[in-house]
Protein backbone atom coordinates (compact mmCIF):
# COMPACT_ATOMS: atom_id res chain seq x y z
CA UNK A 1 0.00 0.00 0.00
CA UNK A 2 1.46 3.64 -0.96
CA UNK A 3 -0.50 6.53 0.33
CA UNK A 4 0.83 10.44 -0.73
CA UNK A 5 -1.39 11.95 1.36
CA UNK A 6 -1.54 16.16 3.35
CA UNK A 7 -2.91 13.95 6.19
CA UNK A 8 -0.91 12.35 9.53
CA UNK A 9 -1.12 9.05 10.20
CA UNK A 10 -0.84 6.77 13.30
CA UNK A 11 1.81 4.04 13.74
CA UNK A 12 -0.08 2.01 15.78
CA UNK A 13 -2.65 1.70 12.96
CA UNK A 14 -0.41 0.71 10.03
CA UNK A 15 1.23 -1.78 12.51
CA UNK A 16 -2.28 -3.62 12.64
CA UNK A 17 -2.76 -3.68 8.97
CA UNK A 18 0.54 -4.42 8.62
CA UNK A 19 0.46 -7.67 10.55
CA UNK A 20 -3.01 -8.79 9.79
CA UNK A 21 -3.50 -12.20 7.65
CA UNK A 22 -0.01 -12.86 8.41
CA UNK A 23 1.56 -15.73 6.60
CA UNK A 24 4.15 -16.72 8.89
CA UNK A 25 5.71 -13.36 8.85
CA UNK A 26 7.67 -12.91 11.77
CA UNK A 27 9.59 -9.83 11.57
CA UNK A 28 8.03 -6.26 11.52
CA UNK A 29 10.44 -3.33 10.59
CA UNK A 30 9.16 0.22 10.79
CA UNK A 31 10.78 3.14 10.32
CA UNK A 32 8.96 7.06 10.58
CA UNK A 33 10.58 10.38 9.49
CA UNK A 34 9.99 13.43 11.86
CA UNK A 35 10.92 16.91 10.41
CA UNK A 36 13.79 17.66 12.44
CA UNK A 37 16.01 21.16 12.43
CA UNK A 38 18.66 20.95 9.60
CA UNK A 39 20.61 23.67 10.41
CA UNK A 40 22.56 24.45 12.62
CA UNK A 41 21.31 27.43 14.31
CA UNK A 42 17.70 25.81 15.35
CA UNK A 43 16.28 28.26 13.00
CA UNK A 44 14.02 26.00 11.14
CA UNK A 45 10.33 25.28 12.59
CA UNK A 46 8.14 24.31 9.53
CA UNK A 47 9.11 23.31 5.84
CA UNK A 48 6.72 22.68 2.84
CA UNK A 49 6.74 19.64 0.80
CA UNK A 50 6.28 19.74 -2.85
CA UNK A 51 5.88 16.61 -5.24
CA UNK A 52 5.03 15.68 -8.51
CA UNK A 53 1.23 14.10 -7.94
CA UNK A 54 1.48 10.91 -10.03
CA UNK A 55 5.01 10.27 -10.88
CA UNK A 56 5.86 10.49 -7.00
CA UNK A 57 3.15 7.46 -6.62
CA UNK A 58 5.06 5.81 -9.40
CA UNK A 59 8.56 6.23 -8.19
CA UNK A 60 7.60 4.98 -4.94
CA UNK A 61 5.79 1.95 -6.48
CA UNK A 62 8.88 0.95 -8.54
CA UNK A 63 10.68 1.14 -5.09
CA UNK A 64 8.71 -0.98 -3.28
CA UNK A 65 8.80 -3.35 -6.24
CA UNK A 66 12.35 -3.52 -6.52
CA UNK A 67 12.49 -4.30 -2.79
CA UNK A 68 9.89 -7.32 -3.19
CA UNK A 69 12.00 -8.50 -5.91
CA UNK A 70 15.19 -8.62 -3.99
CA UNK A 71 13.95 -9.78 -0.89
CA UNK A 72 11.20 -12.85 0.42
CA UNK A 73 8.99 -10.19 2.18
CA UNK A 74 5.28 -9.99 3.48
CA UNK A 75 3.95 -6.60 3.31
CA UNK A 76 4.80 -3.37 2.74
CA UNK A 77 3.44 -0.53 3.72
CA UNK A 78 4.84 2.80 2.39
CA UNK A 79 3.12 6.46 3.64
CA UNK A 80 4.58 9.94 2.89
CA UNK A 81 3.42 12.94 3.65
CA UNK A 82 3.25 16.20 1.93
CA UNK A 83 2.42 19.96 1.88
CA UNK A 84 2.75 22.26 5.33
CA UNK A 85 4.88 20.84 8.02
CA UNK A 86 5.76 21.44 11.51
CA UNK A 87 8.93 20.79 13.13
CA UNK A 88 8.54 16.82 14.81
CA UNK A 89 5.42 15.92 12.74
CA UNK A 90 6.22 12.97 11.15
CA UNK A 91 6.78 12.87 7.87
CA UNK A 92 7.54 9.59 6.40
CA UNK A 93 6.26 5.70 7.35
CA UNK A 94 7.92 2.73 5.59
CA UNK A 95 7.22 -0.78 7.22
CA UNK A 96 7.56 -4.04 5.87
CA UNK A 97 7.18 -7.45 7.08
CA UNK A 98 9.22 -10.83 6.22
CA UNK A 99 9.86 -14.23 7.84
CA UNK A 100 13.40 -12.69 8.61
CA UNK A 101 14.50 -10.28 10.19
CA UNK A 102 17.21 -9.71 8.01
CA UNK A 103 15.16 -9.09 4.98
CA UNK A 104 12.79 -7.36 6.60
CA UNK A 105 15.78 -4.73 7.97
CA UNK A 106 17.67 -4.12 4.87
CA UNK A 107 14.20 -3.52 2.55
CA UNK A 108 13.06 -0.90 5.23
CA UNK A 109 16.71 0.52 4.67
CA UNK A 110 16.43 0.14 0.63
CA UNK A 111 13.40 1.94 0.55
CA UNK A 112 14.25 4.70 2.76
CA UNK A 113 17.76 5.28 0.45
CA UNK A 114 15.50 5.44 -2.79
CA UNK A 115 13.02 7.62 -1.49
CA UNK A 116 15.25 10.17 -0.74
CA UNK A 117 17.36 9.56 -3.71
CA UNK A 118 14.88 8.94 -6.23
CA UNK A 119 11.14 10.41 -5.34
CA UNK A 120 9.92 13.66 -6.84
CA UNK A 121 10.05 15.79 -3.78
CA UNK A 122 11.10 19.44 -3.02
CA UNK A 123 11.78 20.26 0.82
CA UNK A 124 11.07 24.55 1.38
CA UNK A 125 12.44 25.25 4.71
CA UNK A 126 10.56 27.86 6.85
CA UNK A 127 13.14 29.74 9.20
CA UNK A 128 13.05 33.02 11.33
CA UNK A 129 14.70 34.37 8.45
CA UNK A 130 11.83 33.74 5.51
CA UNK A 131 11.59 30.71 3.38
CA UNK A 132 14.57 28.65 1.87
CA UNK A 133 14.78 25.80 -0.83
CA UNK A 134 16.80 22.82 0.19
CA UNK A 135 19.63 21.91 -1.71
CA UNK A 136 20.25 18.54 -2.74
CA UNK A 137 21.80 16.25 -0.64
CA UNK A 138 25.38 14.56 -1.82
CA UNK A 139 24.87 12.04 1.69
CA UNK A 140 21.24 10.71 0.48
CA UNK A 141 23.03 9.90 -3.04
CA UNK A 142 25.98 7.99 -1.90
CA UNK A 143 23.24 5.50 0.66
CA UNK A 144 21.57 4.74 -2.39
CA UNK A 145 24.51 4.24 -4.23
CA UNK A 146 25.47 1.17 -1.78
CA UNK A 147 22.50 -1.14 -2.64
CA UNK B 1 0.92 20.09 -27.77
CA UNK B 2 2.68 18.65 -25.21
CA UNK B 3 1.94 19.63 -21.64
CA UNK B 4 4.88 21.07 -19.81
CA UNK B 5 5.25 21.11 -15.87
CA UNK B 6 7.51 22.76 -13.48
CA UNK B 7 8.85 22.09 -10.33
CA UNK B 8 9.92 23.12 -7.01
CA UNK B 9 12.75 26.26 -7.02
CA UNK B 10 12.14 26.67 -10.85
CA UNK B 11 8.45 26.92 -10.44
CA UNK B 12 8.97 29.61 -8.53
CA UNK B 13 11.50 31.35 -10.80
CA UNK B 14 9.55 30.86 -13.63
CA UNK B 15 6.08 31.75 -11.60
CA UNK B 16 5.22 29.65 -13.69
CA UNK B 17 3.62 25.82 -12.96
CA UNK B 18 2.16 24.73 -16.30
CA UNK B 19 2.51 25.63 -19.84
CA UNK B 20 2.34 23.74 -23.43
CA UNK B 21 4.77 23.56 -26.01
CA UNK B 22 3.61 22.97 -30.03
CA UNK B 23 5.93 20.58 -31.19
CA UNK B 24 7.22 19.35 -34.85
CA UNK B 25 7.57 15.50 -34.72
CA UNK B 26 10.38 13.77 -33.95
CA UNK B 27 10.87 16.30 -31.82
CA UNK B 28 13.72 15.97 -28.41
CA UNK B 29 13.37 17.49 -24.71
CA UNK B 30 16.26 19.84 -26.06
CA UNK B 31 13.78 21.38 -28.87
CA UNK B 32 11.10 22.05 -26.20
CA UNK B 33 13.42 23.32 -23.86
CA UNK B 34 14.66 25.88 -26.62
CA UNK B 35 11.47 26.75 -27.19
CA UNK B 36 11.15 27.95 -23.94
CA UNK B 37 13.94 29.99 -23.83
CA UNK B 38 12.56 32.19 -26.47
CA UNK B 39 9.53 32.98 -24.02
CA UNK B 40 12.33 35.79 -22.28
CA UNK B 41 15.57 36.10 -21.13
CA UNK B 42 14.54 35.02 -17.83
CA UNK B 43 13.69 31.73 -19.25
CA UNK B 44 16.15 31.11 -20.94
CA UNK B 45 18.85 32.23 -18.09
CA UNK B 46 17.07 30.00 -15.65
CA UNK B 47 16.64 27.05 -18.22
CA UNK B 48 20.25 27.09 -19.12
CA UNK B 49 21.65 27.83 -15.48
CA UNK B 50 21.94 24.89 -12.70
CA UNK B 51 20.88 21.51 -12.98
CA UNK B 52 17.65 20.96 -14.77
CA UNK B 53 16.25 17.54 -14.63
CA UNK B 54 13.60 16.28 -17.06
CA UNK B 55 10.99 13.51 -16.98
CA UNK B 56 8.79 12.23 -19.84
CA UNK B 57 5.24 10.81 -18.96
CA UNK B 58 6.39 10.55 -15.36
CA UNK B 59 9.88 8.64 -16.39
CA UNK B 60 12.99 10.37 -15.87
CA UNK B 61 14.34 11.01 -19.44
CA UNK B 62 17.30 12.73 -21.16
CA UNK B 63 17.80 15.74 -23.40
CA UNK B 64 17.83 14.05 -26.16
CA UNK B 65 15.29 11.86 -25.36
CA UNK B 66 12.37 12.19 -27.91
CA UNK B 67 8.59 13.74 -27.13
CA UNK B 68 5.80 12.71 -29.01
CA UNK B 69 2.17 14.92 -28.61
CA UNK B 70 0.20 14.24 -26.18
CA UNK B 71 2.98 13.69 -23.93
CA UNK B 72 3.69 15.16 -20.19
CA UNK B 73 7.17 16.48 -20.27
CA UNK B 74 8.53 18.01 -16.45
CA UNK B 75 11.43 20.07 -15.29
CA UNK B 76 12.64 20.52 -12.50
CA UNK B 77 15.65 21.32 -10.13
CA UNK B 78 17.60 18.20 -8.21
CA UNK B 79 15.04 16.21 -5.98
CA UNK B 80 15.76 17.09 -2.27
CA UNK B 81 14.46 14.01 -0.58
CA UNK B 82 11.45 12.82 1.55
CA UNK C 1 14.00 1.57 29.30
CA UNK C 2 14.55 -2.20 29.28
CA UNK C 3 11.61 -4.87 30.00
CA UNK C 4 11.70 -8.17 30.76
CA UNK C 5 7.55 -9.21 31.24
CA UNK C 6 5.03 -11.35 30.55
CA UNK C 7 2.82 -8.87 29.69
CA UNK C 8 2.05 -7.46 25.99
CA UNK C 9 3.03 -4.30 24.71
CA UNK C 10 1.59 -1.96 22.66
CA UNK C 11 3.78 -0.39 19.59
CA UNK C 12 1.53 2.72 19.46
CA UNK C 13 2.35 3.37 22.93
CA UNK C 14 5.55 2.57 22.79
CA UNK C 15 6.20 4.78 19.94
CA UNK C 16 4.95 7.93 21.85
CA UNK C 17 7.17 6.86 24.66
CA UNK C 18 10.12 7.15 22.39
CA UNK C 19 9.41 10.42 20.05
CA UNK C 20 8.30 12.38 23.48
CA UNK C 21 10.53 14.91 24.22
CA UNK C 22 12.59 14.29 21.12
CA UNK C 23 16.32 16.48 20.91
CA UNK C 24 16.62 16.06 16.90
CA UNK C 25 16.18 12.95 16.36
CA UNK C 26 14.16 12.69 13.27
CA UNK C 27 14.65 9.11 12.60
CA UNK C 28 12.48 6.25 14.61
CA UNK C 29 13.17 2.51 13.72
CA UNK C 30 11.15 -0.25 15.54
CA UNK C 31 11.55 -3.92 15.38
CA UNK C 32 8.83 -6.41 16.56
CA UNK C 33 9.22 -10.06 16.12
CA UNK C 34 5.90 -12.75 16.64
CA UNK C 35 5.69 -15.41 17.48
CA UNK C 36 6.17 -17.66 13.76
CA UNK C 37 6.33 -21.43 13.07
CA UNK C 38 9.46 -22.32 12.96
CA UNK C 39 8.69 -25.83 11.33
CA UNK C 40 8.00 -26.89 7.93
CA UNK C 41 4.69 -28.59 8.88
CA UNK C 42 2.78 -26.25 10.59
CA UNK C 43 2.61 -28.24 13.81
CA UNK C 44 3.64 -25.29 16.30
CA UNK C 45 0.89 -23.03 17.68
CA UNK C 46 3.28 -22.15 20.66
CA UNK C 47 6.01 -21.64 22.68
CA UNK C 48 7.15 -21.03 26.50
CA UNK C 49 10.01 -18.70 26.73
CA UNK C 50 11.96 -19.57 29.87
CA UNK C 51 15.05 -17.00 30.90
CA UNK C 52 17.41 -16.38 33.72
CA UNK C 53 16.10 -13.60 35.35
CA UNK C 54 18.95 -11.29 36.71
CA UNK C 55 21.01 -12.21 33.76
CA UNK C 56 18.95 -11.01 31.69
CA UNK C 57 18.32 -7.75 31.87
CA UNK C 58 21.96 -7.74 32.38
CA UNK C 59 22.75 -8.91 28.93
CA UNK C 60 20.07 -6.81 27.46
CA UNK C 61 21.54 -3.82 28.71
CA UNK C 62 25.04 -4.62 27.79
CA UNK C 63 23.74 -4.71 24.58
CA UNK C 64 21.83 -1.71 24.35
CA UNK C 65 24.95 0.06 26.08
CA UNK C 66 27.31 -1.23 23.15
CA UNK C 67 24.96 0.20 20.34
CA UNK C 68 24.65 3.58 22.60
CA UNK C 69 28.48 3.57 22.36
CA UNK C 70 28.92 2.55 18.69
CA UNK C 71 26.07 5.28 17.35
CA UNK C 72 25.02 8.46 17.98
CA UNK C 73 21.57 7.34 19.47
CA UNK C 74 18.71 9.24 21.18
CA UNK C 75 16.52 6.62 22.93
CA UNK C 76 16.35 2.84 23.43
CA UNK C 77 13.83 0.91 24.11
CA UNK C 78 13.48 -3.03 24.67
CA UNK C 79 10.79 -5.04 25.81
CA UNK C 80 10.73 -9.20 25.85
CA UNK C 81 8.25 -11.26 26.74
CA UNK C 82 8.53 -14.80 28.23
CA UNK C 83 6.46 -17.22 29.50
CA UNK C 84 3.86 -18.91 27.58
CA UNK C 85 3.15 -17.31 24.02
CA UNK C 86 0.54 -18.41 21.48
CA UNK C 87 1.31 -18.03 17.59
CA UNK C 88 1.29 -14.50 16.02
CA UNK C 89 1.89 -12.79 19.37
CA UNK C 90 4.07 -10.52 20.02
CA UNK C 91 7.48 -11.32 21.54
CA UNK C 92 9.91 -8.62 21.35
CA UNK C 93 10.34 -4.96 20.58
CA UNK C 94 13.25 -2.80 19.90
CA UNK C 95 12.81 0.95 18.94
CA UNK C 96 15.82 3.47 18.37
CA UNK C 97 15.37 7.10 17.37
CA UNK C 98 18.63 8.62 15.97
CA UNK C 99 19.12 11.90 14.34
CA UNK C 100 20.17 9.49 11.66
CA UNK C 101 18.31 7.01 9.80
CA UNK C 102 21.07 5.20 8.99
CA UNK C 103 22.56 4.82 12.85
CA UNK C 104 18.88 4.06 13.77
CA UNK C 105 18.40 1.23 11.53
CA UNK C 106 22.07 -0.43 12.25
CA UNK C 107 21.34 -0.11 16.09
CA UNK C 108 18.21 -1.72 15.70
CA UNK C 109 19.46 -4.03 14.21
CA UNK C 110 22.33 -4.74 15.85
CA UNK C 111 20.53 -5.05 19.35
CA UNK C 112 18.21 -7.91 17.68
CA UNK C 113 20.94 -10.19 16.22
CA UNK C 114 22.77 -9.93 20.12
CA UNK C 115 20.05 -10.14 21.35
CA UNK C 116 19.60 -13.67 19.71
CA UNK C 117 22.90 -14.68 20.45
CA UNK C 118 23.76 -13.34 23.78
CA UNK C 119 20.48 -13.29 26.14
CA UNK C 120 19.42 -16.00 28.35
CA UNK C 121 16.29 -17.43 26.86
CA UNK C 122 15.32 -20.82 25.81
CA UNK C 123 12.98 -21.71 23.97
CA UNK C 124 10.23 -24.49 23.97
CA UNK C 125 8.27 -25.49 21.62
CA UNK C 126 4.23 -26.75 21.67
CA UNK C 127 3.21 -28.93 18.89
CA UNK C 128 0.88 -31.37 18.15
CA UNK C 129 3.10 -33.97 19.19
CA UNK C 130 4.26 -32.23 22.46
CA UNK C 131 6.44 -29.99 23.81
CA UNK C 132 10.46 -29.70 22.13
CA UNK C 133 13.13 -27.07 23.39
CA UNK C 134 14.87 -25.30 20.15
CA UNK C 135 18.12 -26.56 18.89
CA UNK C 136 20.76 -23.75 18.90
CA UNK C 137 20.39 -21.37 15.87
CA UNK C 138 24.18 -21.36 13.68
CA UNK C 139 22.36 -18.71 11.72
CA UNK C 140 21.79 -16.00 14.82
CA UNK C 141 25.35 -17.04 15.98
CA UNK C 142 26.15 -15.89 12.52
CA UNK C 143 24.57 -12.97 12.40
CA UNK C 144 26.09 -10.91 14.91
CA UNK C 145 29.85 -12.26 13.83
CA UNK C 146 29.41 -9.43 11.78
CA UNK C 147 29.27 -6.41 13.70
CA UNK D 1 28.47 -22.39 50.03
CA UNK D 2 28.01 -21.73 46.46
CA UNK D 3 24.27 -21.08 44.67
CA UNK D 4 23.80 -23.49 41.71
CA UNK D 5 21.03 -23.08 39.18
CA UNK D 6 19.64 -24.85 36.49
CA UNK D 7 17.84 -23.50 33.22
CA UNK D 8 16.41 -24.87 30.24
CA UNK D 9 16.14 -28.24 28.74
CA UNK D 10 19.05 -28.87 31.33
CA UNK D 11 17.18 -28.01 34.35
CA UNK D 12 14.31 -30.34 33.07
CA UNK D 13 16.41 -33.71 32.57
CA UNK D 14 17.96 -32.98 36.17
CA UNK D 15 14.13 -32.33 37.32
CA UNK D 16 15.94 -29.17 39.59
CA UNK D 17 16.21 -25.56 39.18
CA UNK D 18 18.27 -24.87 42.08
CA UNK D 19 20.58 -26.64 44.34
CA UNK D 20 23.89 -25.71 46.28
CA UNK D 21 27.18 -27.42 46.64
CA UNK D 22 30.14 -26.42 49.83
CA UNK D 23 33.60 -25.64 48.01
CA UNK D 24 36.73 -25.15 49.46
CA UNK D 25 38.44 -21.99 47.90
CA UNK D 26 39.99 -22.35 46.12
CA UNK D 27 37.64 -23.49 43.90
CA UNK D 28 36.76 -23.81 40.20
CA UNK D 29 33.66 -24.03 38.32
CA UNK D 30 34.86 -27.68 37.12
CA UNK D 31 35.39 -28.67 40.72
CA UNK D 32 31.51 -27.48 41.30
CA UNK D 33 30.82 -29.61 38.01
CA UNK D 34 32.41 -32.43 39.55
CA UNK D 35 30.39 -32.21 43.00
CA UNK D 36 27.29 -32.77 40.88
CA UNK D 37 28.30 -35.43 39.15
CA UNK D 38 28.67 -37.40 42.54
CA UNK D 39 25.25 -37.08 42.78
CA UNK D 40 23.92 -39.62 40.61
CA UNK D 41 25.00 -41.56 37.03
CA UNK D 42 22.44 -39.69 35.75
CA UNK D 43 23.48 -35.92 36.93
CA UNK D 44 27.32 -37.16 35.78
CA UNK D 45 25.70 -38.55 32.23
CA UNK D 46 23.52 -35.01 31.39
CA UNK D 47 26.77 -32.69 33.27
CA UNK D 48 29.37 -34.26 30.93
CA UNK D 49 27.72 -35.04 27.64
CA UNK D 50 26.57 -32.03 25.57
CA UNK D 51 27.48 -28.40 25.52
CA UNK D 52 26.54 -26.88 28.92
CA UNK D 53 27.43 -23.07 29.13
CA UNK D 54 27.90 -21.87 32.47
CA UNK D 55 28.21 -18.02 34.18
CA UNK D 56 28.89 -17.01 37.41
CA UNK D 57 26.72 -14.24 38.99
CA UNK D 58 25.17 -13.36 35.61
CA UNK D 59 28.26 -13.55 33.41
CA UNK D 60 29.54 -16.29 30.97
CA UNK D 61 32.67 -17.89 31.97
CA UNK D 62 34.48 -20.78 31.76
CA UNK D 63 35.14 -24.29 33.63
CA UNK D 64 38.78 -23.28 34.57
CA UNK D 65 37.69 -19.91 36.02
CA UNK D 66 37.80 -19.43 40.15
CA UNK D 67 34.15 -19.81 41.91
CA UNK D 68 33.77 -18.45 45.69
CA UNK D 69 31.67 -18.54 48.37
CA UNK D 70 28.42 -16.88 48.02
CA UNK D 71 28.70 -16.55 44.41
CA UNK D 72 25.75 -17.97 41.78
CA UNK D 73 26.72 -20.59 39.30
CA UNK D 74 24.35 -21.42 36.67
CA UNK D 75 24.96 -24.13 34.19
CA UNK D 76 22.49 -24.56 30.90
CA UNK D 77 22.40 -25.43 27.05
CA UNK D 78 23.25 -22.73 24.60
CA UNK D 79 20.77 -20.19 24.54
CA UNK D 80 18.20 -20.35 21.74
CA UNK D 81 17.24 -17.02 21.38
CA UNK D 82 14.46 -14.52 21.76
Amino acid sequence: MICVQKDDFNLGDEYQKLIADTNGEGAVVTFVGLVRDFNQDNSVHGLFLEHYPGMTEKLLLDIVMKAKLRWDLGKVSLIHRVGQLTLSEQIVFVGVTSKHRESAFQACQFIMDFLKNDAPFWKKEMTDKGQKWVEFNEQDKLAAKRW
Amino acid sequence: MVKVLFFGQLKELLDCNETSVDIAEPATVDDIKNELKLRSERWANLLSNGPVLVAINHSMSMSSDQVNNGDEVAFFPPVTGG
